[in-house]
C-alpha cells in the first residue's frame, strides 16, 4: 500500500470527533474503529464501495472507477439518490481492466486514456477517478496520474483513493469525504455567500429526502450553499468553505468532514436528522440558532418557532387518523445510528410499540437515548443472526420489521411485514411529511390482509380449516325434478 | 356485499358490456364441431364475428339466420331450418349452437317450441345436435349469453343421471376463464387423478394453435359424447358464479355441485386444491405444493406494489370478482368499479363498497375522482387510460391491442402469480424518478451548475 | 317500416349514376342491387354498420346509436381512422335500450333524454342519432325525436335511419350518404370559398392516408373543402354545396351522394384512386382539369404536371431496390371494387405475378381493366369458399394474399404470407409514398424467413429433416483421457 | 459469422457485463445445500450479494474469505480454511463452491493446489463437497464465470463413467436459461420418459418459493449424489454454447453429448425435440405436439410485428444467440448488439453482420445510428431506453426494475411463444395514433372546427 493512503486511513480511525472515539479510553481509541472481518462470516461493503456511496450523488461528475469489470459493473447503477439537474452520475464509467491490461502494467496509461475519453464524450464538472483493489495491487500511481491528466484537459481529476481491502464500507465513506476537503473543497468561491448559507453533509436525497426538507429551509430563507451529497453540484462542494453552518446528518462517518471544515475554515457543525417530528424541529432549531451565533438576523429564530409550530400541528394532524391503524403494533427496528431512534417517540407517540432495537453502529449516547425512551435496556441487541430474528418473527414476536435491506428476507420470509428504513427503499420519509408517509408505509404494510393468508395453513397441512366463505355445496336432488326450462 | 348503483341515465358513454349473444357464440365455440348460429339480422353476427375474431385472432365460424324485413315481421322459423340445412351441407358440424338476439326476441316469437318441433321434423338433422339460448341483446351481457348458453348444452344434451362414473367430475367454466386458465383449472383436476369433462372447453377450440386442415367448424372443444355422460360424475365443480344455474340443474340430475366464486388468489385456490383434495381421496401433488410455495413468495415480492394500490376496474361480475377479489386480497383498494350486469348475485360480491352497473364513462369518472393508479378493463379502456395516464392491465373481452389474450392466465397458483407479477410491474412500469417539484422544492442556483466547456485541446 | 325509409331505400337502390346499374336492363335495374341473403352463409354488415361506417369518421359529431347494447357495444372503436382534431367520434355513445325500455315503450323518451346528455357533456357540433333494428320495429318515431330534440337544445340532431335488416352494408353506405345531403349540407357557408376548393368523398383516412395525399393537393393550392368522411368535421359537410369539384374514391356506394350535389349545386364529380402510382397520378390530373374547366387557372394543369413527373420519379426511384426482393412473387388480390385494379400495374411493373383476383362488387368496367391488365380473364374469379382459397394457397399456388380482414387467417393458417389493403390495415397506401409503403409491406411479409419454418415438418411429421446446422454431436470418447484441468 | 468488433478505448460506458465470479456463484446456488464462497475482498461479495438479492428477491447465502490489506499480500489458503469451517460450523452446507476474484488471481497463487492439500490435511471437512472454480474479474463475464463452476463441479465430483443407467440423462444448463426456463427444458426432456439430472438445477433454488424454515444455504438444486452419477448418462444434453467444455469433459467419461446452441425458436425447439425421440426413442407426447401448433400460430399472429423489426440487443453470447436468433427468424433484423465476452464461439453465431465487444454505450450509440425500434437487454439498459424512446424487454441479468424475472420463461415452444407475444406487445404498447404531422401534411382551417356553444338552456 502506498504511503499517503496508509497516513489517511490511519487518520481516518483516529477521530477525535467521533462520539463513539470519544467515549473510549485512550489505548482504545489508538486502535481504531476497524474489526477484523472473520472469513466465512462477514459482511457489508468494502472502502471502495464506502467512498462511492458518499461521492457518487454528486450528480455533474464523471465517476471513473480504475478497476477490472466487477467493481463498477456489479456496482454502478444500484441507488435512488435523486437529482433535479444532470444525470451524469448514473452513467457507470470504469477502465474495465483486462488480463491484458495488468499484466502488460498498461493500467496507468488506460486510466489516463479514458479520463481523456470522458472529459471529451461528457464534459464532466470533474471525474473523480475511484482507485479499487487489482490497480493497488499491481501499484498504479493513481494520483500522479489524476495530476497530469487535470492539468492537460483543463478539468479537475480527483483521485479517491479507497481499494476495497483496506477496510470497510464506513472507512470508505470517511476517505471519500477526506478527499473531498483535500481536493476539491475551497477551490471555487460563491458569487454572494450570505449570512444563512449552510452545508448538509450525509443526506443523500434518496427518493427525494432532501426535497420533503429544503421547502423548510426555503421558507426561513436558508440556503443550501455545499452539500454532501444528495442534489449536489460539484460547485457545491469547492463552495462548502464559504457556508456558516454544517449540519451533519445522520452519518458518524461525515463527521472527519465536519471537522475538517470547522478546524480550516471555522464553520461550525452540529450532528441532527430529519428522521422524526420532533428531531426535525430539532435540527431546524440548532440550525437557526447558529446561524443566529453567526451573523445571521435574530428574528430567525422567531420564524423557526412559528414555522415549527405550524409544521408539527400540520403533521400531527395528517397523523392522527392513522392511530387507530398502528396503536398496539410490535415494530422491531434492526438499523444503525440514530436514524432510527428519530422516529421511535413518534411511533410511540401513535400508540405503537418499539419491542427490539438494534445497537450497531451505536454510539454510547445513541444508546443513552434509546434507554430513555424506551424505559429500558431490556430491549436492545447487538447484531442478531439471520436465523434467529428470523425464529423471532416467525414466532410473531413483532408485528413489523424496520430496517434496511439486507434484513428484507429475513422478515417476509417468516410472514412477517417490513418496512424499508435504509438507503434502498423508495419512498422519502424525511422531515414532518416524511414522518407522515412513514405511518402511511407502516399502516399499508401492518394492515395488508395477505399476511392473514400467508400465515393460514395449506390445504394439505394440518390445521387447514374450510374457509369462512365456504362454496355453497348444493345437495344432490335426484329426486326433485326442478322444472328447468328445456330451451 | 357491495352497495350497487344504477346510474340515473339515458345515455351510455363508451359501453363496457359486450352482448349476450356473443357470450353464447363463444360458449359454443367450446363444444367440438360447433358452429353458433345467430337468429337474427346478418349485421348482429357480423359485429359478433368482427369482435371475435379482434380478440382471438383466429376464423371464428359463426352463421346467421340472416333475417330480413318480411322474416323480421312473419317470424324466423324458416330462417332457422333453412340456415341448418346450409351449415350440414356446407361444414358438416356436429353441433349447432342458436342463439336468439335482440331482434328475434322482441317480436317475443317460441322459437323454442318451433324449433323443437322442426327438429322432430327433421330426422335428417339427426347427425347434428341442436340447441337453443334466448340471449336477447337487451337483457343482461356476454356472461349472461355464456351461461344461458351452458345451460341450454345441459337442457338439450345431457340425459338423466345413471351409474356414477368414479373419477369423473364436470368442470363448468364460466365467461371470465381465458382458455389458458380453463387449462389450468383442468389441469389442476387431473393432478388430483380426477378425469374432468370441462364444459365448455375453450382451451381446445380457442386456445390458437395451427392445424393442418381448413374447417368450417370449431376444431376442439368439449365432446358430444362426453356432454352425455355429465349427469353420471361425482360432482360438478362451477367456476364464476354465473355457472350456478348450470350447477344446479346438474344437481337436479343427481350430480353434488359446489360453486367456486373465484380460482385466483392464494385463498381461493386453496378452496379449490381442498375440494379436489375431498373429491379425490389424495394428498395434493408436489408439484402444486411447489406452485403455491412460488406463489406465496411472489406475493410477498410483490405486496408492495399492491398494497394500497387505488384500483379502477371494469369487468363482468366473475371476473371482477376473480381480479379484483384478488387484488384486495393483496391489500389493494377498489375504488371505482363498473359492471354489466346485475343479474348475477357476483355483481354484490365484488369488493368494494359500491359497484356502477353501467359503462366505461361511469369508470372514467369514478376513476379519476378517486385517484385510482391503475385500471384493469378490457382494450376499449385504452382511451380513457391514456387520458387519465394510468397504466392499463388488460382483461376481459375483447382484448384487440396485446396479441395473446386466449394465453394469459390468471387462474390457480401459477395463474395467480402471473397474475399479480403483472400488476406489479405495471405499477414498476409508471415509477418515475422524483423531481423537486413534487415536494414543492426549489432547484439549487444556477450558479451552482457547471456550464461545459469547449472540449479540451490536446 | 316507416314509409319514407322504404323510400329512401328504394331510391338507393335505382341508382342511374352506378355504373353496375347503368350496364343492365331496364327490368334488372328495377330490381335494385339487393341479392336475397343466405341464412346459414351469408357474410358481411348490415345497413346499421354501413351507415356508421360512412359518418362515423367524421370527428366532431357525437355518434349515438339507439338500440339495445349489441349494435353499439360490438361496433364502436373498431376502426382506424384518423383525426387531427377532436377525437369525440371515437366514444362510443349509445341508448342502451333494456327489456324494460321496450316493453314499456319508453325507446323515444329515452333517445330525447340521451341526446340532452350528450349535448351536455360533450358540447357536439351536432349529433348523429342511427335507427336500429329494434327501435325500427317498436315504431319509434325517431325523424320526430331529432326535429324536437334539435329545436329545443340548439345543436343539430340528424337521425340517420338504417337499421340492420333492412339490407347490407353497401345500402347502410348510401343511407347514411342521403342523411348528409337531406339534412346537412348546404346549412353553413364557408368564410372565403376558392375556386380550388373540392370534396374528397369516400376516403376514411385510415391509418392517416388522407394526409398522404393532402401534401400534393397542398402543393397545387388545392383546397379540401368538405369531406365524406375522413378527419372530416361536421362544417365541412354543411358546406360541401360550395366546392367546385368532387372526387369520389373508390366507392360506389357514394356515388348517390357525389350525384346529389351534382344536381342541386351543379357541382361536377369523378371517381378517382390514391392507390398506385399511375391510378394517382391520374387522378391528380382529373382533377386539376376539372377545376380548371370551372374556373381555376389555366396553370394549374401544367403545376400538376410538373408536381407528377416529380412525384412519379421519386416514388419509382425509392421502390427500385424492391425489385428485386419481390419480383416474381406471384400474388392473389381479394378485394372488392378498383381498389386493388389500382396497384395490379404497379406490382406487375415490379415484376410481380397477379395470378388472381376477386371481382366481387366489381363492375363490368373494372373487369374490362383486369383483362386490359392482366391479358385475359383465366384469371379472374368471383367469390370463393374460404375451404378452396385455403386449399389454392396451402398448394403453394400464390406466394402471397392481399386482401381484406375477412380472409387474413385463410392465407395464414395455409402459411401463406398476408397483406391487409383493407379498411383494418394498420398501414396507409395512398398515393405515391404509400405504394413505396405497400411494396415494402410485401417485402417485409413475403421475405420473412418465418414462412420456411413453418412449412417445415415437425420433427415427428414424415419428412422431418435434420436441420442444415446440426448440433455437434460430440463422440464419446471413453478411452482418450483428455487432460481436463482438475483443479 | 458475425464480424467481431473489438471498440479501441479505454473508458467503459455503462457495463453491460456482470462479472465471472458472480456467474459462478448462480451456478453453485443451483446445487443442493450450497454456499458460494467468493475469495477476495469481503466488497467484491457484498456487490454481488447485492446483485443477486436485487434479482432474485431472495436472500443469497454468498460468503466471501475477507481478504484484507496482509492477506491480499501474502496469500490467501488460510482464510479459505477458515471460511469452510466457520460456513460448515454456522450453516452446515453440503457444497461449498470457491470462486476466486481479481484480487487473488492479479497475485497468481496456485489456490487450487494450497486447497487440494488443505482437504487432505482437514479430513473432518468431508462432510463438505469443496470446489474450486478460477474466475478472475479480469477475464470474460458472468457466462464464462458460469461455465468455470459447472466444469469445476465435474472435474472434482464425477468420477469415471460406469454402467450407463438406462433414460439417465445430463442436462446441462447455460447461464442464459432462467429457473422457469430450465424447468421447462427439464420438463421436455421429461416428457420422453428420460430422467434428467439437471446441472446446474437453479429452477428448484432460485425459482422464488416460501419455504417452511431458514437457512444459510441453498434450498434445493441439484443433489451431490446425482452429479456423482452424471457418468453413467445415456447422453449430455447442452443448452448453450458456453457449457460445451463441460459437455466434453463428460464425453472424455463416456458419456456422448450434443451441444444446443438456443432452445428458443420453432426451428432451434424442433432440433432439441428431435433429439429428444432419438435418446428416448418415443413418439413426442401429445402435450407438446399441442405447444407446438400453438407456437406456430402464435408466429402468425406476431410476425406483423416482428417482420422487419429493427432490433437493439445486448446480451451474453448464448443469450443474444438464442433470442436474437428467434427474432431474426421472425424476420426481424439485429441492427445494433453488443456482447461481453468474445471467450465463447457462440459470439460470432449472434446473427449480425458485427457483434461489438462492449458496453451499453456501445449499443446506445448503434441503436441511435441504426434507428433501431426495441431493445432488448437487461435493467440498466433502461436509461438508455428511455433517452432513445424504446420500448425495453428485459433480459439476461440484472433485471431488478421489474418482478419476477426467475419466471419469465423463454425456452421451448411455449417459451418461445410468450417471448413472441412479449415482443410484438412492446411494440404494441408504443402504437402511438397517426398525425398529419407524420406525413408533412397540413390541418383543416381552423373555420372548419366546432366551436363548443355554452350548454343550452332547458
Amino acid at each position: 500500500m502506498a504511503e499517503p493512503l496508509k497516513q489517511q486511513i490511519a487518520e481516518a480511525f483516529v477521530e477525535p470527533a467521533c462520539e463513539t472515539n470519544r467515549a473510549k479510553s485512550e489505548a482504545a481509541r489508538k486502535k481504531g474503529c476497524a474489526k477484523p472481518l472473520m472469513p466465512g462470516a462477514a459482511a457489508g461493503g468494502c472502502a471502495f464501495d464506502g467512498a462511492m456511496i458518499a461521492l457518487q450523488p454528486i450528480v455533474d461528475v464523471a465517476h471513473l472507477v480504475h478497476a477490472p469489470l466487477a467493481c463498477a459493473g456489479n456496482g454502478w447503477d444500484n441507488r435512488g439518490s435523486a437529482s433535479s439537474g444532470s444525470q451524469l452520475y448514473r452513467k457507470g464509467f470504469t477502465t474495465d481492466l483486462t488480463e491484458l491490461d495488468i499484466v502488460m502494467g498498461e493500467g496507468e496509461k488506460k486510466l489516463y486514456r479514458a479520463i481523456r475519453e470522458v472529459i471529451e464524450a461528457e464534459h464532466p464538472a470533474a471525474v473523480f477517478v475511484y482507485a479499487t483493489c487489482v490497480p493497488a495491487l499491481i501499484g498504479d500511481d493513481i494520483a500522479a496520474v489524476c495530476k497530469v491528466a487535470a492539468m492537460r484537459f483543463g478539468t479537475p481529476v480527483i483521485p479517491i483513493n479507497a481499494p476495497g481491502y483496506v477496510g470497510s464500507k464506513n472507512l470508505g465513506n470517511k476517505l471519500g469525504a477526506a478527499a473531498l476537503i483535500e481536493h476539491v473543497v475551497g477551490t471555487m468561491e460563491p458569487e454572494a455567500p450570505g449570512p444563512t448559507d449552510i452545508n448538509i453533509i450525509g443526506d443523500f436525497n434518496l427518493s427525494g429526502e432532501l426535497w420533503q426538507v429544503t421547502p423548510l429551509l426555503d421558507r426561513l430563507g436558508v440556503r443550501v450553499l455545499g452539500s454532501v451529497s444528495g442534489d449536489a453540484r460539484y460547485r457545491q462542494i469547492a463552495m462548502m468553505h464559504r457556508a456558516r453552518v454544517t449540519m451533519v446528518v445522520c452519518s458518524h462517518a461525515f463527521l472527519p468532514m465536519a471537522r475538517k471544515l470547522e478546524e480550516r475554515w471555522g464553520i461550525p457543525y452540529f450532528e441532527g436528522s430529519f428522521y422524526g417530528i420532533s428531531d426535525t424541529s430539532a435540527a431546524l432549531r440548532r440550525l437557526c440558532a447558529l446561524l443566529v451565533e453567526r451573523g445571521a438576523p435574530e428574528d430567525l429564530l422567531a420564524r423557526c418557532e412559528a414555522l415549527i409550530a405550524e409544521e408539527e400541528a400540520k403533521a400531527r394532524a395528517a397523523l392522527a387518523p392513522y392511530r387507530a391503524r398502528v396503536e398496539g403494533k410490535r415494530v422491531l427496528l434492526y438499523t444503525g445510528g440514530h436514524k432510527t431512534w428519530s422516529v421511535v417517540s413518534a411511533l410511540q407517540e401513535l400508540g405503537m410499540e418499539v419491542v427490539g432495537t438494534s445497537t450497531r453502529k451505536a454510539t454510547e449516547e445513541d444508546k443513552g437515548r434509546v434507554v430513555e425512551i424506551m424505559g429500558d435496556e431490556r430491549h436492545m441487541f447487538d447484531n442478531m443472526a439471520p436465523r434467529e430474528m428470523y425464529t423471532l418473527l416467525r414466532e410473531a414476536r413483532a408485528d413489523v420489521l424496520m430496517s434496511g435491506g439486507r434484513s428484507q428476507f429475513v422478515a417476509l420470509k417468516a410472514r412477517v411485514p417490513w418496512v424499508d428504513v435504509n438507503q434502498e427503499k423508495h419512498e422519502p420519509y424525511a422531515g414532518y411529511v416524511g414522518m407522515v408517509d412513514l405511518v402511511r408505509a407502516i399502516d399499508r404494510s401492518v394492515n395488508n390482509p395477505m399476511w392473514a393468508a400467508l400465515r393460514a395453513p395449506a390445504p394439505w397441512e394440518a390445521g387447514a380449516v374450510v374457509a369462512a366463505v365456504a362454496p355453497l355445496v348444493l345437495a344432490a336432488v335426484p329426486s326433485s325434478k326442478t322444472d328447468f326450462e328445456d330451451c | 356485499m357491495a352497495k350497487l348503483i344504477h346510474p340515473r341515465r339515458a345515455l351510455s358513454t363508451n359501453p363496457l358490456k359486450t352482448s349476450a349473444p356473443l357470450g353464447a357464440a363463444m360458449a359454443y365455440l367450446g363444444i367440438e364441431g360447433a358452429i353458433p348460429l345467430f337468429h337474427g339480422a346478418q349485421g348482429c353476427t357480423a359485429f359478433a364475428m368482427v369482435h371475435l375474431v379482434r380478440h382471438f385472432r383466429e376464423a371464428i365460424p359463426l352463421q346467421t339466420t340472416a333475417m330480413n324485413e318480411i322474416s323480421a315481421i312473419l317470424g324466423g322459423g324458416e330462417q332457422i331450418e333453412e340456415a341448418i340445412e346450409t351449415l350440414r351441407k356446407r361444414a358438416k358440424p356436429k353441433f349447432i349452437g342458436i342463439a336468439s338476439t335482440a331482434l328475434v326476441e322482441t317480436r317475443g316469437e317460441d322459437v323454442a317450441g318451433e324449433l323443437r318441433e322442426m327438429l322432430l321434423r327433421r330426422s335428417d338433422f339427426a347427425g347434428t345436435a341442436v340447441v337453443y339460448a334466448a340471449t336477447p341483446d337487451f337483457t343482461g351481457g356476454l356472461e349472461d349469453g355464456w351461461a344461458r348458453a351452458v345451460e341450454a348444452i345441459i337442457a338439450a344434451l345431457v340425459p338423466e343421471g345413471g351409474p356414477v362414473l368414479p373419477g369423473q367430475v364436470n368442470l363448468l367454466a364460466g365467461s371470465h376463464l381465458t382458455p389458458a386458465d380453463v387449462e389450468e383449472v383442468a389441469g389442476m383436476v387431473r393432478a388430483f387423478g380426477l378425469a374432468p369433462i370441462v364444459l365448455p372447453d375453450i382451451s381446445a377450440s380457442l386456445d390458437g394453435h395451427l392445424s393442418e386442415d381448413w374447417a368450417g367448424h370449431s376444431l376442439g372443444g368439449t365432446g358430444l359424447a362426453d356432454i352425455a355422460r355429465m349427469g353420471r360424475s361425482v360432482a360438478t365443480l362451477a367456476i364464476g358464479e354465473a355457472m350456478r344455474p348450470a350447477a344446479e340443474m346438474l344437481a337436479a340430475k343427481g350430480v353434488p355441485a359446489e360453486v367456486f366464486g373465484s380460482v385466483t388468489g392464494l385463498a381461493e385456490v386453496d378452496r379449490f386444491v381442498a375440494a379436489l383434495m375431498r373429491l379425490s381421496g389424495r394428498e395434493a401433488p408436489a408439484v402444486l405444493r411447489r406452485d403455491r410455495a412460488r406463489l406465496a413468495d411472489t406475493m410477498l415480492d410483490t405486496h408492495f406494489q399492491t398494497g394500497g394500490l387505488r384500483v379502477a376496474l371494469g369487468a363482468e361480475p366473475d371476473l371482477a370478482v376473480s381480479l379484483g377479489g384478488a387484488l384486495v386480497g393483496m391489500g389493494a383498494e377498489i375504488v371505482a368499479v363498473v359492471t354489466t350486469s346485475g343479474l348475477s348475485p357476483a355483481a354484490e360480491r365484488i369488493p368494494a363498497a359500491e359497484v356502477i352497473l353501467g359503462d366505461l364513462g361511469d369508470l372514467e369518472r369514478g376513476a379519476e375522482a378517486a385517484r385510482a393508479q391503475i385500471l384493469l378493463t378490457h382494450s376499449h379502456g385504452r382511451m380513457m387510460a391514456e387520458k387519465l395516464h394510468l397504466p392499463h392491465v388488460r382483461c376481459g373481452f375483447p382484448v384487440f391491442d396485446r396479441i395473446g389474450a386466449q394465453d394469459v392466465c390468471r387462474a390457480g397458483y401459477r395463474g395467480t402469480r402471473a397474475f399479480l407479477y403483472e400488476v406489479a410491474n405495471a405499477m414498476l412500469g409508471q415509477l418515475h424518478r422524483p423531481r423537486p417539484e413534487d415536494f414543492g422544492a426549489s432547484r439549487p442556483p444556477m450558479e451552482f451548475d457547471h456550464a461545459p466547456p469547449p472540449p479540451a485541446s490536446h
